[in-house]
């Protein structure tokens, strides 16, 4: 059998899998069935990872300044925008194709102009914290359709790449397994970005009043919290938090115009799951929201959606705090 | 010296204080006593800066303090126990006390301070490490009041610092705030019940309807029948 | 009654004979000589008001990768038209609209209409709004050429008796089957025993047209016990941008070949993903759309030695330059307005506007004043012209009355150094008389696919036949 | 006189009834000069039903549903089906057809979600709406997915509107829905001034001070729920009879976070507030999709009328009369 153009490489693989595949069948395919299943919990890891990113701010926020920020996928967004638009282009003339520097530089500048973005828009912060539901759900609504605009405006309407760091990592091959090692760095990037953050919250200063201002701001203020400082200092947080998240995602995907509204569903699912204003919540709602999502895959597909919301919907009536554990961060 | 004049409050077209006028000196207690809604806790809230009066003017050592954020005012030595305490309920005791000094900039003086509150209040020891929301309601009046004193307050405010307290337990806030009183801090307290008021402050103001209707020591209020009528509610 | 047979038998003619050898046989210098004879003096008097288009186009979102080359085919139609002093000496101007979800995209389409008033529309992409425009356009009684949308159902059962509405390109069964057919010649799938097939297709009208249309193919053509679904998806439209846990999915599930008909920014975001899962060289990716809209955008590094369909409409480097001269000078004017290769939606929009002069320049020979809706009609129906994917047929009669024809092209995707993208390699022609529902059959849609081409292919093709 | 004014702007029947005439008379001459804006005008007149049924839950119970869509979609989605399954397209059939199944839906959920308040309520509507568009939205061999359900005209009392042209048709529905408005305000009306009304707004005000008095808060709120489900179903109904068209889209969350918005900017808690906002929104709406980038200009709009006018159109409108007569009383 003849296979047009697929490269020595290729080439090899294709019949490599095929003679498997005929002379081998049974033992190749248990041991093919734990690496099925090996690459799905790493998806589910990958999964998780860059919805943890984007709740986690969801959530600071919610926590600090009681508002369901629902532009705050918008956040994510720009820093996607900001790398696949122009940063990636910047760091490849300084750096070329060494591939340390474009791992690390993308997600940090995103999270810087993500961060100084959001100091734009602090004023209307400012002015829904402690305004009604209604106006901070409308306001943070219109932020986002914004948002949406100017992604436009600045970066044309056509999806957009940045996937230089993706390619230039290459793949893990695992026995015949291929898993692309960019992926891989998300999730310990993640990880260690939850560490750090989860360091700054329980053992610094800025973060035990960050958390006690998130039980009761105005009491902060009372004992002499600076609210604006403080507020300043959530949105900063989140902002930072979801640009370095846009900039880590980007390389293994493309912007798009319309992905805020898509991720801010699944954010606010992780939201609800794992609890409103809990750190903790982010984590444990991100990777519950994953597998989700990967069970459904594979079992009933016409539910992917649905099971999700199902599930939030049964955590709300058991336990309205949410699984991580509510106001205790 | 605290000095409250004329102070105007107005909350969704409701005028909730029409003129209160106090005086705090330091080492001084001082009780403000009214029914429910008489606006006890507005006038606090007005001099800590959670509300903005209308009109009036609040003075802490002859400076305006009127303008200032409510953060502002802790530095110029504003002290603040809520009525329902609100101690954070997810730090520990330990850290309700610590931010506070924190806040204030006290930090460097974290030893003494402690010191201090152990000799006000020793029992604190045994739940610093306690999470707010696990403490009775006693505790939580101690830790309120310990985390207010590590602002290091020239003037303390105590909103209904005795309310649900067992009588025994009134008395060891009575020596306490005795204590406090001698560190040379000014204590303001808003109490509903005359005869605890009359028996631990030195001066009584007497709020109805938002107005000061009476001030004078605690033997004058207690023959003086027409404000006791008003405040007894018939 | 004879006039009608007259025309049928002209028509068989036409398409076997003209459609077939069509691409290398015809040749002329200048771009779109229609079939009637050029207009006689002026009879009566040609009002000089221009002419008005609507153009409905993706401008945001994963389907501005379509939508934008439909746009500029268009305005590029538009402005050759106007710099040659118009359609019988009428200009045109053009308002531009957003295509988004049917319900929006059905206001605008009335906005156009009602506020606008123009005379004539081209646009859409999708097949959820073609369906939800269709009823809209009779209704107000507004010539409108779609350019995609290509679903069955349109010309089927949504608008069985189409009187405004036309559609320029191919119609999804075709697509689906030309590229099934593609993969079986390419991949000589022939020669295996059984073949495994993954799905990954979009979850609308278009994606499960072209799940039916490629699965009914390859079960015609091979077998139906040769062929093995293992694995089917439908991921929203441009809902998703992680596919990881699709691709793994496929992978896990050891297909031979992967059908899909992903488009827009899912393909490249598919894509780009998968070949980090190494899933190209586990199996053969088949598209019948890939490489159709923004090839330079869309599959710039797609991997070698896939199927590459696009749309069974056209790619710009077929038919061959030096054999064909119309695609020629439309690639070159296309590059010179917009710095870009043209593709399958520009080709259709651009075809759109001339179907539309030709047709009023034909209805003017005949009624010597400038034509009313109707005379265009009726012009248009069964007027072949020579666009550059080669000459193109408005089907009169029914079924898929109002639909476009011409014939499919599938082959395999080969990176092009010269252009620096991927490019559509070994193309095999598929001639469109072959593979579609032929004019007058009377079948019925078939109750699960829900289309017509669907019981067609179940009914009449010979099993283990390939057809072409 | 000063009162009589202000009474007529917030909380009279008449000015309701006599703002509906005057958008009735208007709509023939707008059509006239525009087709476009007359059916703006027909979207409006037909959102009034969803957006009274919030206002009730809102405005007058206190409780923020970030998931209207949910009986919306209900609504059209009954419609869908009728028609897709059963074949029926007679609009009056529809409008029964929704507000069965809406209560339905409503007494399903409504036992559980009532007993939140707040954001958690808005969570928990907008999760479960979120429910059913995913299902509208996944289930494609029974709902069309994103293709959605097309439907014909509809027919009143067996009467097929099929033949009638374009301008006349839309008239017919235009009128139908403003007689069939008409009715619902005024049903309305009376609910939120009857004493089960006094009672919502007493719960809304003080919960605690309404259990005290002794109102059975739960059963109250339960039962403006079904009747605020009742009425966004019935604008679903009218909506996909407008499109001619059943898309998962009506039961987005976009489409909550309108209904949430054009209620706050005619006025939420004003009786009229919904009915001036259903047609001002709309009108924005259109005048916005001019622009290339008119989720731009939608966003700022959104947010200079939430900051700017607070209390909405009908608000404004009583603080200017206000303003005016006090104004001229000083004056003379």
């Amino acid at each position: 059998m003849h296979i047009a153009g697929l490269g020595k490489h290729g080439e090899k693989a294709w019949y490599q899998y095929k003679l498997i595949r005929v002379y081998n069948p049974r033992e190749t395919i248990d041991m093919l069935e734990i690496m099925d299943l090996l690459v799905r919990i790493y998806n589910i890891f990958f999964g998780a990872s860059v919805l943890f990113l984007i709740a986690v701010g969801l959530n600071i926020i919610y926590g600090v300044m009681k508002i369901v920020n629902l532009a705050h996928p918008a956040f994510f967004v720009l820093g996607c925008y900001t790398i696949a638009g122009t940063g990636m282009g910047v760091m490849i003339n300084i750096f070329g194709s060494s591939i340390i520097p474009l791992l690390i530089t993308p997600p940090l500048l995103a999270a810087f102009v993500v961060a100084v973005s959001s100091l734009l828009i602090f004023p209307l912060f400012l002015f829904i914290s402690g305004k009604g539901d209604e106006v901070q759900l409308l306001i943070t609504y219109g932020l986002l359709l914004i948002f949406e605009d100017i992604f436009r405006l600045i970066w044309g309407s056509e999806p957009l790449r940045a996937s230089q760091p993706f390619e230039l990592a290459g793949s893990l091959s695992i026995g015949e397994y291929l898993i692309p090692v960019y992926n891989i760095y998300v999730i310990i990037s993640a990880l260690v970005i939850a560490l750090i953050l989860w360091i700054f919250l329980f053992k610094s200063k800025s973060g035990l009043l960050l958390r006690a201002s998130s039980m009761d701001i105005e009491m902060a203020a009372a004992l002499g919290a600076n609210v604006k400082k403080v507020l300043l200092l959530t949105v900063l947080i989140a902002s930072f938090l979801a640009g370095l998240g846009g900039g880590l995602f980007i390389p293994s995907a493309s912007a798009m115009l319309g992905m805020s509204v898509e991720f801010l569903v699944l954010a606010f699912v992780v939201v609800v799951i794992g609890g409103l204003g809990s750190f903790l919540g982010s984590l444990v709602g991100a990777f519950i929201v994953s597998v989700l999502r990967t069970i459904t895959l594979i079992l009933f597909p016409e539910l992917e959606l649905a099971l999700i919301y199902i599930v939030a919907i049964i955590i709300l009536t058991l336990k309205p705090e949410g699984l991580g554990g509510g106001k205790k961060w | 010296m605290l000095k409250v004049e004329d102070l105007h409050l107005r909350i969704s077209n409701t005028d909730i204080l029409r003129g209160v006028s106090i005086e705090v000196e330091k080492s001084e207690v001082v009780a403000i006593i009214g029914r429910n809604g008489a606006g006890k806790s507005s006038t606090f809230k007005s001099i800590v800066g959670i509300y903005k009066p209308s009109r009036g003017r609040i003075q802490v050592d002859d400076l305006d303090i009127i303008k200032l954020p409510p953060y502002q005012r802790v530095a110029k030595g504003i002290g603040y126990v809520p009525e329902d305490m609100r101690v954070f309920p997810w730090i520990t005791a330990k850290e309700n006390i610590y931010l506070a000094a924190y806040l204030s900039k006290n930090l460097d003086k974290i030893d003494d301070i402690m010191n201090m509150i152990l000799t006000i209040f020793p029992e604190i020891k045994n739940f610093l490490d306690r999470e707010g929301f696990y403490l009775s309601g006693g505790e939580k009046k101690m830790v309120a009041i310990a985390r207010s004193l590590a602002t290091l307050p020239k003037y303390l405010l105590l909103d209904e610092a005795f309310e649900g307290l067992a009588p025994i337990v009134v008395e060891r806030f009575k020596d306490a705030i005795e204590m406090i009183k001698n560190q040379g801090i000014g204590v303001i307290i808003a109490e509903s019940n005359v005869v605890i008021a009359t028996k631990i402050a030195e001066k009584l103001y007497v709020l109805e309807r938002g107005e000061t209707i009476f001030h004078g020591s605690p033997s004058d209020l207690l023959n003086n029948q027409e404000v006791m009528k008003i405040l007894r509610g018939s | 009654m004879s006039k009608k047979t007259g025309r049928r038998d002209f028509l068989k003619g036409l398409v076997s004979g003209l459609v077939v050898g069509g691409i290398a046989g015809v040749a002329g210098t200048e771009i779109y000589r229609g079939l009637a004879p050029p207009p006689p003096p002026v009879r009566e008097e040609i009002p000089t008001t221009p002419i008005k288009a609507g153009i409905q186009a993706y401008l945001t979102g994963g389907g501005a990768l379509w939508g934008k080359p439909m746009m500029q085919g268009a305005i590029l139609a538009i402005e050759e038209i106007n710099e040659r002093g118009g359609i019988l000496g009428r200009k045109i101007e053009y308002v531009v609209k957003s295509e988004t979800s049917p319900e929006e995209t059905v206001r605008e389409y009335r906005t156009l209409v009602l506020d606008e008033k123009i005379d004539f529309y081209v646009g859409l992409i999708s097949s959820s709004n073609t369906p939800a425009v269709g009823p809209v356009a009779e209704e107000l009684q507004t010539l409108t050429f779609f350019v995609d949308g290509c679903t069955d159902f349109l010309f089927e059962s949504v608008v069985p008796d189409p009187r405004f509405c036309f559609r320029i390109t191919n119609i999804q069964s075709a697509d689906g089957v030309a590229a099934a057919i593609g993969a079986i010649k390419l991949l000589n799938l022939t020669e295996k025993d059984k073949v495994r097939i993954a799905h990954i297709h979009p979850d609308y009208a278009y994606g499960r047209n072209a799940h039916a249309h490629m699965q009914i193919t390859f079960e015609k053509v091979l077998g139906k016990d040769r062929v093995e679904v293992v694995y089917e998806a439908f991921p929203g439209l441009f809902k998703i941008t992680d596919f990881s846990p699709y691709i793994t999915e496929i992978i896990a599930n050891r297909p031979d070949i992967l059908a899909s008909s992903l488009w827009g920014a899912d393909v490249v975001n598919f894509y780009k993903q998968a070949i980090g899962y190494g899933l190209f060289e586990k199996m053969k990716y088949v598209s019948c759309i890939a490489h159709a809209a923004s090839p330079a955008e869309a599959v710039k590094d797609f991997p070698d030695g896939h199927i590459a369909g696009v749309h069974a409409n056209y790619f710009f480097l077929y038919p061959e330059w030096d054999k064909y001269p119309i695609n020629k000078s439309f690639v070159n004017n296309y590059y010179r307005r917009w710095g870009t290769y043209p593709d399958s939606p520009s080709e259709g929009a651009y075809v759109a506007v001339y179907l539309y002069k030709n047709a009023v320049e034909k209805a003017y020979t005949m009624i010597g004043r400038f034509p009313e809706v109707d005379d265009i009609i009726r012009a248009l129906e069964g007027m072949t012209i020579y666009g550059p994917a080669g000459p193109i047929h408005v089907r009169a009669e029914k079924p898929n009355k109002h639909q476009c024809y011409k014939d499919g092209i599938v082959g395999i995707s080969k990176y092009d150094p010269r252009f620096g993208f991927s490019v559509l390699d070994k193309p095999i022609v598929i001639p469109i008389s072959k593979i579609t529902v032929p004019e007058g059959w009377e079948g019925t849609p078939d109750p699960k696919a829900g289309t017509l081409a669907y019981s067609w292919i179940r009914e009449t093709w010979r099993e283990g036949v390939v057809p072409v | 006189m000063v009162e009589r004014l202000k009474r007529f702007f917030g909380d009279d029947i008449k000015t309701n009834f006599i703002f509906l005439t005057i958008i009735a008379i208007l709509y023939p001459i707008i059509y006239v000069f525009s087709p476009g804006w007359g059916v703006v005008l027909g979207h409006g007149v037909t959102w009034i039903s969803a957006l009274l049924g919030f206002n009730l839950l809102f405005g007058y119970t206190g409780l923020l549903s970030f998931g209207h869509a949910l009986f919306l979609g209900v609504g059209a989605y009954t419609v869908g089906f009728m028609y897709k399954y059963l074949g029926i397209n007679n609009i009056e059939l529809h409008l029964l057809g929704g507000i069965l199944s809406s209560t339905v839906v409503a007494l399903i959920i409504g036992p559980i979600v009532v007993r939140y308040t707040r954001i958690f309520f808005a969570i928990f509507m907008l999760a479960i709406a979120q429910i059913l568009w995913s299902l509208y939205y996944k289930f494609y061999w029974v709902t069309g997915g994103t293709d959605g359900i097309k439907i014909p005209r509809f027919s009143i009392l067996g009467i097929s509107l099929e033949k009638l042209d374009f301008a006349t048709y839309h008239h017919v529905y235009f009128y139908f829905v403003t007689g069939l408005t008409f009715i619902l305000v005024y049903i309305m009306w009376r609910i939120i001034n009857s004493p089960f009304g006094l009672t919502l707004k007493s719960i809304r005000d003080n919960e605690t001070r309404a259990r005290f008095i002794g109102v059975d808060i739960y059963r109250a709120r339960l039962y403006a729920f079904i009747i605020s489900a009742i009425y966004a179903s019935i604008t679903g109904v009218l909506a996909v009879n407008h499109h001619r068209l059943v898309t998962p889209d009506i039961a987005y969350w976009t489409t909550s976070g309108k209904v949430v918005f054009a209620t706050l900017l005619g006025g939420a808690r004003i009786f009229i507030g919904p009915i001036v906002g259903s047609f001002v929104f709309h009108i924005i709406e259109s005048f916005a999709m001019k622009f290339i980038y008119w989720q731009m200009v939608m966003g700022i709009l959104i947010i200079a009328i939430v900051i700017l006018m607070p209390g909405g159109i009908a608000h404004l409108a009583r603080t200017l009369v206000d303003v005016v007569v006090s104004h001229r009383r000083r004056g003379g």
